[in-house]
C-alpha cells in the first residue's frame, strides 16, 4: 500500500495553488482522508499534490450577517466543537461529529469531502436541508453553487476543472428550529448506508418549514422536497417519511440493497423528523 | 524527488531528505526509528497507526510525512516520562486491556484526546470514542475498564 | 453483476441501431475512451482511461459486437483490463421504437477484477450505471 | 539460616497483572516488521487477479530494468522445490501440489505467482507492478454447493467433481433412532467463511549465512518448531541448519498456526540472494492469501420423542476447502463430526463429510476450529426442536444433558469427555440474567408488539489438543525449568504463545511451585535455536498442555533441589517449600539462592545427582480436555430496520481451574467478540467469478467497541482430571458458546412470526425481509 510518486507543493496562496492546477495533472490535497487512501491503493496516482494546508485564511468558521462562513479546511473536529456553529447552524455540526472516528475527524476537511462527493459522505445530507452554498475558487474569479446543485452524482459535482472549494455558506438556523442527523453507519467502513438531515419550524400545531436531505440511499444527496411538502402542508411526519426517496435512484451493495437503502431512508426520515420536532420550540 | 523534512517527535527534532510518497508512519518506523506505532490495515480503519499530531489524534498510515513539515509528533514512546508510566499505559496494564498488544499504542494514543476532549466519558462516549481503533483480542471491555479507571482517577 | 435500465434517445430505431454500430460514435460515446481501432469482423480494440474523482486507470480492452438483428438488438461486449483491475461487461440491448424516437433496453452482466473489485464493491454498480448513463446521454446529443 | 518462614499467598487464581505488559504498552516490544538486519531487501508477492486462469507467460523485463531491483522468482525458479505442506491424512485425500509459486495455472485470487525483491519496499511494489503476466481466464466456481453440481468448473483439471476427500463417521444405529422418533427437524445450516484477521499480519524475515551454511527465519507463526521442520522438508536442507525465531506476535486466532508459500520463499530467496529479505503481508493479502475460517454448508436432521429425548441426529457437511489443502485443512470439518453430539446423551449419530475444492483461498483452523460450526448446528436444532415441541429451550436441554455422575462419559463419537456438570453454568446463568423474570418481560413486550428474543446455548469443546494419536504431529507439549545460579528461574515453553499471557501463568505456576518471587521467572519461547522442540500455541492448549508439562518439570526440579537441600542440611527429613528447604525436626532451612549455588558449585554434590538445576519434560496429555458453558443473550429487533440490539450478554463458562481470572476474562471477552463477529458482521465474500469482493476492512466489517455489549462472564469451576492443574483450556470457549446463542435469541424474538431459522451473519436487511416476508 504505497502510492505512485508524485510532485508536492504547499503554495502560500490561493492563486499559486490555482495556477499549480493548471496543467491539470495535479490533485488538490486538503486533509487527505479521501486522495490518500486511493494514492495508496494506486486508484489515483496524481502526477503533482498541491496541499492547501499553508494557505492563510482556508480554516476560519466565521459568522456574519445571518450567515455563516465555514473555511474549506475546517475540519469535521473543528466544526463539531465549533461554538459558531453550535450555536449558529447545529445541524451541521451533528454531521460533523457523526463522520468516521476521531482520528478522520481531526484531519478530515468539509472541502475536501464535499468536492470529493462521495455518495456515502454524512455533509451532503446536512448541506443540501440547510440549503448551503459551495463557494468556489478560479483564476476566473469566485462563485457559489447551491448545494442541492452541488452534488451532481456519484463523484461528480457541479465544480469544472480549475476551481477550488474554497468556503461553505449556511444561513443561520433559526433559534427556535429543530433539528436531526439519523444515521445508520456502514459496520465497517462508518459511512452512512443512508443518512438523513432534518430541519423544521414549528407553526402553532403545523409545520411553518421542513428541509430534509438524504445521503447514502442513492448516488448523490438529495433535498426529499416532496416529503417536505407534504409536511409543510400539514400531512404527519409519517406520511411525509413514505414518500421521501420517490423517484431517485438508489446504490446497493453487499450490505444493503438500494430498496432496503430507501425503506432505511423512510424510517430514518420518520424518526428525524420526530426528533427535530421534539427538539422545536 | 526528495525534499527536507523537519519536524519534531517525541520532543526530539528531525531533519531528513524524504520522497513526498513515503507515509508518515513509514517515516516513524523506517527513518527515525520507532517501533510503537504500528500498520494494521492500510485502509484508515484499524487505528494501530495512531499518533497524536500537534496533540490530535490521527492515523499515520493516511498522511504523507512531509504533511508533518514543522509539526509536532507524539507516539506511545513519547508517553512515559522518566521511566514514570502515563495514567492510560499503567491502566492498560492494570485492566489486562491488551492479549496481543499490537494494537495497543495507537488505542492508547486515541484514548488520551479521547480524555483529553471528555474527562469523564460514560461507557458509550468511550466506546464511540474507540471508533477508529480495532482490536482482535479484547473484546474491547477492558479498554473501556481501563479509560474509566483513568477517568475516574482524574484524567491522563 | 446483473445490471439493466432503458434509456431514449431521439433517434428512429434504424438510425439508433446505424449509430450503436459505428465505432466512431461509440468511441465518442463511452466514457473516458481514447480509440477504437477495428480488429475484425465486429471486433475493436479499445484505449480507454477513466477518471471518477480523483480515481483515474487506464485500460486496454475490446470491443465485441455479435447477436446483430438490425435494427432491433445486437450484443455489445466490452472488456478492458489495467494495473487497477479489470472489468467485464456484456449487454443485449434491444432498440424499440417510442414516439418519434427510441428506447433502448439493456440487460447485461458486469464483472470486475483486481483492486476495484476488492475496494470498490459498495461503488461498482452506481459507477456502472452511471457510466452508462452518460454513454446514452452523449448518444442522445449525436445527431 | 534463617528459621522463621512465612509461606507466600499463591498465585494460582489470583489476578496477577500481566508480565508482558510493560514492553507492549510501551511500544518496545519487538513485532516482525521492527525487525531490521544489515542489507536487508523487501519482498512484495504478485499475486493473480484471477480465481482461475492459464499463465501464458511472465515478462519480468521492465520490472528487472527498475533501479534498486534484486531479483525477481517466478514459478519455473521454484518448481523443483517442495510443496506446502498438508499434514491431513484422511484416507483417500486428494491432495494438488502446492507448489511455493504458481507454475502454469493460477487457482484463486491471490494466489502467488512471482516474487520481487527490491532494496527497499516502495521499490519492491514499484516494480511488483511492472510485471506483465499474461493471463488466460478461465470458468472459476466460488461456491461449494455449486462446485459440486454436475458440470460446474474443474479447481483442479484432473478431478473434475471437485471433490478432495469423503468422510464417514457413525455411531450407534442411527436409522433405528429415527425409526422411533416421534418427530424429527430438519435445517440446512451454513457457517459462512471468515477472516481470522489478526491486526498484525504474516511476515518473513530470513537471513542466510552462507559461511555457516545456516539460515534463520524470522516469522510471525504459532508454531516455531512445525514451521522449521516442514520448511527445511521444502527446501531440502537439514533441519538443524534452520532456525526459526517468532517475534511478539499480534495475533493469531489460527492464521498464523501453518506453514506458508512466503515463509518457505523467503528462506529460498534469502540464499538466492545471499542478502536478508523482509516481507511483511499488506491487509489485502491478508484476506486474499491467509487461510480463511468455516465455509460449511450443514444439512442437519434431528430425531426425537415428544417428550423432548433426543434419539439421534444426521448430519450432511459440506466443507468448502479453497483450492488447496494448508497444513490442516481437511482435518477441520473432522472435529466438526467429533462435537456433533454437543452436550447431549444420545447415542446415534451419522456424519458424512464431503470435502469440496473450490477457486477461494484455503480454509484452515481459525478459533474454534471446526467446533463453532458444531455447537452452532446442534444448538440451533435443539432450539429448533424446542420450538417444534413448545418447550422451554432450558428445559429441552436440561433433560438430555450427560449427567453430573456418568463421567468419564463416552459420546457417540468415540470420545470420553473428562468431566463436567452441564446444568450448573446454565442454572448460573439463568439466574444470573433472572430467566424467569425475562421470559415475563419478553412476553409482555410481545404484547406490545415488539420484538424481544431470549437465546441460550449449551456447549461443550474439545480443547488442550491433544493426545498425540489425534493430531498429525503429535499433541504433547514439553517445557525446561532452569534455576540458574543466582537463583533466578528461566522457563523455556515449547508452547508459542502471541497474546495468551502465558509468560505470567506460567511465572504464577512457577513461583507456586518454587517459591520464588513471580518477577524472578523469566519465561521463554520462540526460538529453535533457545527452546527445545514444541508443538505451539492453539487449540486452547498452551496452559492446559504446555503448562501441565512445566509442571512436571517442576517437580523433576524440586526433587532434585530437595536432595540438594537435604545434603547442605545433613538430614533426610526435609521439606520443600515457600523458596527454603527446611529440616522438618528442627526447623533449620536452606534458601533457594543457596541451594542454587550449591548444585552450580558443586562442590559437593548428593548421592547419585549431577550438578546444575535444569529439567525438561515432554508431557503427553492422556486425553483432551472438554470445557462447557453456558451463554443466555437477550435481543431486541427494530421491527421497522431489522436492525439487532444485544440488551443483556450472560455467561457461564466452565474451563477448569482458573489459574488468572484477569487473563480469562479477557480471552472469554474476545472469544464472545469474535463470536458475535461471525453471528452479525462478519463474511468472506466472493463473487460468481471467485473475486473476494470483501477484499479489505472497509468491507469485511470486525467488530468495534461501540457495537459490543457489556459481557456479564462469571464461571462454575469443574477440575479436568485429565491434567495435573485441572485446567480445561479458555480461548475457545467465548467463540464456541456465542454465535448459536445471538441466532437462538434472534429467532426466538422473531418466532411470533413463524420464523424457525436464520444464517448468519444476522445482517439487518435479511431480517428486515423476514420481517416483511411475515408481514406478507
Amino acid at each position: 500500500m504505497i502510492s505512485n510518486a508524485f510532485s508536492y507543493h504547499t503554495p502560500e496562496t490561493l492563486e499559486e495553488a490555482l495556477a499549480m492546477l493548471e496543467d491539470g495533472g495535479g490533485k488538490i490535497l486538503a486533509g487527505g482522508m479521501s486522495l490518500i487512501p486511493l494514492m495508496k491503493l494506486r486508484l489515483a496516482s496524481p502526477e503533482s499534490v498541491v496541499d492547501l494546508r499553508r494557505i492563510p485564511g482556508l480554516k476560519a468558521i466565521t459568522e456574519e450577517g445571518g450567515a455563516v462562513r465555514i473555511g474549506a479546511m475546517a475540519t469535521h473536529h473543528e466544526i463539531e466543537i465549533s461554538p459558531v456553529i453550535r450555536g449558529k447552524c447545529p445541524l451541521l455540526g451533528e454531521a460533523a461529529s457523526a463522520i468516521g472516528d476521531i482520528q478522520v475527524r481531526n484531519m478530515g476537511t468539509i472541502g475536501g469531502s464535499v468536492a470529493h462527493a462521495d455518495p456515502a459522505a454524512d455533509y451532503p445530507a446536512a448541506l443540501v436541508a440547510l440549503e448551503a452554498r459551495i463557494r468556489l475558487r478560479s483564476a476566473n474569479g469566485e462563485r457559489t453553487v447551491e448545494a442541492s446543485e452541488f452534488f451532481v452524482d456519484a463523484f461528480t459535482t457541479a465544480m469544472e476543472a480549475g476551481e477550488i472549494v474554497v468556503a461553505i455558506e449556511v444561513k443561520e438556523e433559526e433559534a427556535s428550529e429543530g433539528f436531526k442527523y439519523e444515521k445508520v453507519a456502514h459496520p465497517a467502513s462508518g459511512f452512512p448506508v443512508v443518512g438523513v438531515a432534518v430541519r423544521v419550524k414549528k407553526s402553532g400545531a403545523g409545520i411553518a418549514m421542513a428541509r430534509i436531505g438524504v445521503t447514502g440511499m442513492g448516488p448523490h444527496a438529495f433535498r426529499a422536497r416532496n416529503a417536505e411538502a407534504l409536511l409543510e402542508g400539514g400531512a404527519g411526519a409519517a406520511a411525509a417519511a413514505a414518500v421521501v426517496g420517490e423517484g431517485e435512484e438508489t446504490n446497493s451493495d453487499l450490505y444493503a440493497s438500494g430498496e432496503y437503502r430507501r425503506h432505511l431512508a423512510r424510517v430514518h426520515a420518520g424518526r428525524a423528523i420526530a426528533a427535530a420536532l421534539t427538539r422545536a420550540l | 524527488m526528495k525534499q527536507t523534512l523537519t519536524l519534531t517527535i517525541n520532543g526530539k527534532s528531525y531533519s531528513d531528505e524524504v520522497e513526498p510518497r513515503l507515509l508518515l508512519i513509514h517515516y516513524l518506523r523506517e527513518v527515525a526509528g520507532l517501533t510503537g506505532p504500528h500498520i494494521g490495515c492500510e485502509t484508515s480503519i484499524c487505528g494501530a497507526c495512531t499518533v497524536m499530531l500537534d496533540g490530535m489524534a490521527v492515523k499515520s498510515c493516511t498522511m504523507f510525512a512531509v504533511q508533518a513539515e514543522g509539526r509536532s509528533v507524539l507516539t506511545i514512546e513519547g508517553l512515559a516520562q522518566n521511566g514514570k508510566l502515563d495514567p492510560l499505559q499503567e491502566a492498560f496494564w492494570n485492566e489486562h486491556a491488551l492479549q496481543c498488544g499490537f494494537c495497543t499504542p495507537g488505542m492508547i494514543m486515541t484514548a488520551r484526546q479521547l480524555l483529553a476532549d471528555n474527562p469523564s466519558p460514560s461507557e458509550q462516549e468511550i466506546r464511540h470514542g474507540l471508533e477508529g481503533n480495532l482490536c482482535r483480542c479484547t473484546g474491547y471491555q477492558h479498554i473501556v475498564n481501563a479509560v474509566k479507571a483513568v477517568a475516574k482517577a482524574g484524567g491522563a | 453483476m446483473k445490471i439493466g435500465g432503458t434509456y431514449a434517445v431521439p433517434f428512429v430505431p434504424e438510425r439508433a441501431f446505424e449509430l450503436l454500430q459505428d465505432p466512431a460514435v461509440l468511441c465518442r460515446c463511452m466514457p473516458g475512451c481514447e480509440s477504437l481501432t477495428k480488429t475484425g469482423d465486429g471486433e475493436y480494440a479499445m484505449q480507454m482511461k477513466m477518471a471518477l474523482a480523483a480515481i483515474s486507470g487506464k485500460f486496454d480492452g475490446k470491443v465485441r459486437i455479435t447477436e446483430s438483428q438490425a435494427p432491433t438488438q445486437f450484443r455489445l461486449a466490452v472488456e478492458g483490463a489495467g494495473k487497477i483491475g479489470f472489468m467485464k461487461g456484456s449487454g443485449l440491448l434491444t432498440i424499440s421504437p417510442s414516439g418519434a424516437g427510441s428506447n433502448v433496453q439493456y440487460d447485461g452482466d458486469v464483472q470486475v477484477g483486481g483492486t476495484i473489485a476488492s475496494v470498490g464493491q459498495r461503488l461498482v454498480e452506481t459507477t456502472a450505471k452511471m457510466l452508462i448513463k452518460r454513454f446514452f446521454d452523449k448518444l442522445g446529443a449525436e445527431t | 539460616m534463617a528459621t522463621t518462614i512465612t509461606k507466600p499467598e499463591t498465585l494460582f487464581g489470583k489476578r496477577v497483572r500481566r508480565q508482558e505488559d510493560p514492553r507492549l504498552i510501551t511500544g518496545t516490544a519487538l513485532y516482525l516488521d521492527d525487525l531490521k538486519m544489515p542489507g536487508m531487501h523487501h519482498a512484495c508477492v504478485v499475486r493473480s487477479p484471477h480465481a482461475a486462469a492459464k499463465i501464458r507467460g511472465i515478462d519480468t523485463s521492465a520490472a528487472r530494468a527498475l533501479p534498486g531491483v534484486a531479483a525477481i522468482f517466478t514459478g519455473a525458479d521454484v518448481t523443483g522445490l517442495g510443496a506446502v505442506p498438508c499434514a491431513a491424512s484422511i484416507p483417500g485425500l486428494r491432495v494438488p501440489h502446492h507448489h511455493l509459486l504458481a507454475q502454469d495455472r493460477v487457482y484463486y485470487v491471490g494466489h502467488p505467482v512471482a516474487v520481487v525483491v527490491g532494496t527497499d519496499r516502495y521499490i519492491a511494489r514499484d516494480a511488483a507492478e511492472l510485471v506483465e503476466v499474461d493471463y488466460e481466464p478461465t470458468a472459476a466456481v466460488a461456491d461449494p454447493e455449486k462446485a459440486l453440481a454436475a458440470g460446474a468448473p474443474a479447481v483442479h483439471p484432473e478431478w473434475p467433481d471437485n471433490v478432495a476427500f469423503n468422510f464417514h463417521q457413525e455411531g450407534g444405529d442411527t436409522e433405528e433412532a429415527f425409526r422411533q422418533a416421534d418427530v424429527v427437524v430438519r435445517q440446512r445450516i451454513t457457517s459462512q467463511r471468515l477472516i481470522p484477521t489478526s491486526i498484525e499480519t504474516r511476515g518473513v524475515i530470513a537471513e542466510w549465512r552462507a559461511g555457516e551454511r545456516s539460515l534463520t527465519l524470522h516469522s510471525s507463526t504459532q508454531i516455531p518448531h512445525l514451521l522449521r521442520t516442514l520448511v527445511a522438508g521444502i527446501l531440502g536442507m537439514p533441519e538443524n541448519l534452520l532456525r526459526v525465531i517468532t517475534p511478539e506476535v499480534g495475533g493469531g486466532f489460527g492464521s498464523k498456526l501453518n506453514v506458508y508459500a512466503e515463509e518457505a520463499l523467503m528462506a529460498y530467496i534469502a540464499m538466492k540472494i545471499n542478502k536478508p529479505v523482509k516481507w511483511v503481508e499488506s491487509r489485502r493479502e491478508n484476506f486474499q492469501a491467509t487461510i480463511h475460517g468455516r465455509g460449511h454448508v450443514d444439512y442437519f436432521e434431528l430425531a426425537a420423542l415428544r417428550d423432548g429425548t433426543i434419539l439421534g441426529l444426521k448430519l450432511k457437511l459440506i466443507q468448502d476447502l479453497g483450492a488447496y489443502h494448508q497444513l490442516l485443512t481437511p482435518v477441520i470439518p473432522t472435529l466438526s463430526v467429533l462435537m456433533m453430539p454437543g452436550l447431549y446423551r444420545f447415542k446415534n449419530v451419522n456424519a458424512d463429510v464431503v470435502g469440496v475444492f473450490t477457486n477461494c483461498v484455503p480454509t484452515d483452523a481459525y478459533r474454534g476450529a471446526g467446533r463453532p460450526e458444531a455447537t452452532h448446528g446442534i444448538e440451533r436444532m435443539v432450539d429448533m426442536l424446542a420450538q417444534e415441541l413448545k418447550m422451554d429451550p432450558a428445559e429441552i436441554r436440561l433433560k438430555n444433558f450427560v449427567h453430573a455422575d456418568e463421567f468419564p462419559y463416552g459420546t457417540a463419537t468415540g470420545l470420553t469427555y473428562d468431566s463436567g456438570d452441564y446444568a450448573k453454568p446454565l442454572h448460573k446463568a439463568m439466574a444470573e440474567a433472572g430467566y424467569e423474570q425475562l421470559r415475563r418481560e419478553q412476553a409482555a413486550a410481545r404484547a406490545e408488539g415488539r420484538l424481544v428474543g431470549i437465546g441460550l446455548s449449551t456447549y461443550g469443546e474439545i480443547c488442550a489438543l491433544g493426545p498425540s494419536i489425534a493430531l498429525p504431529a503429535g499433541g504433547w507439549e514439553s517445557a525446561t525449568v532452569k534455576v540458574e545460579p543466582s537463583g533466578k528461574v528461566t522457563v523455556l515453553t515449547g508452547a508459542s504463545p502471541h497474546g495468551q499471557g502465558e509468560e505470567t501463568t506460567f511465572a504464577q505456576i512457577v513461583a507456586d511451585e518454587l517459591g520464588v518471587p513471580m518477577d524472578d521467572v523469566l519465561v521463554v519461547h520462540g526460538d529453535t535455536a533457545v527452546v527445545q522442540y514444541g508443538i505451539g500455541t492453539f487449540g486452547s492448549r498452551g496452559t492446559a498442555v504446555g503448562g501441565s508439562a512445566l509442571y512436571y518439570a517442576l517437580q523433576d526440579l524440586k526433587a532434585k533441589m530437595k536432595k540438594f537441600g537435604a545434603m547442605m542440611l545433613g538430614t533426610e527429613q526435609v521439606n520443600f517449600s515457600g523458596g527454603y528447604c527446611v529440616d522438618e525436626a528442627t526447623g533449620k532451612s536452606v534458601t533457594f539462592a543457596e541451594m542454587a549455588v550449591a548444585a552450580y558449585h558443586a562442590k559437593k554434590l548428593p548421592a547419585n545427582t549431577e550438578p546444575g538445576l535444569v529439567a525438561t519434560h515432554f508431557w503427553e496429555p492422556p486425553n483432551f480436555t472438554f470445557p462447557f458453558g453456558a451463554h443466555l443473550v437477550v435481543t431486541e429487533v427494530d421491527r421497522e430496520t431489522g436492525a439487532i440490539e444485544i440488551k443483556r450478554y450472560v455467561c457461564v463458562d466452565d474451563i477448569g481451574r482458573i489459574i488468572n481470572p484477569l487473563i480469562v476474562d479477557g480471552q472469554v471477552h474476545g472469544g464472545v467478540a469474535q463470536g458475535l463477529g461471525q453471528a452479525l458482521w462478519e463474511q468472506a465474500v466472493y463473487d460468481e467469478s471467485g473475486q473476494l469482493v470483501s477484499g479489505e476492512l472497509t468491507d469485511y466489517a470486525l467488530p468495534r467497541a461501540s457495537r459490543m455489549p457489556w459481557i456479564e462472564s462469571s464461571h462454575t469451576e469443574t477440575p479436568s482430571p485429565v491434567n495435573p492443574l485441572g485446567v480445561k483450556g479458555v480461548g475457545e470457549a467465548g467463540t464456541i458458546g456465542c454465535s448459536p446463542a445471538v441466532v437462538n435469541s434472534v429467532v426466538d424474538a422473531l418466532s411470533p412470526l413463524g420464523v424457525r431459522h436464520i444464517d448468519m451473519p444476522l445482517t439487518p436487511e435479511k431480517i428486515w425481509k423476514l420481517i416483511e416476508g411475515a408481514r406478507a
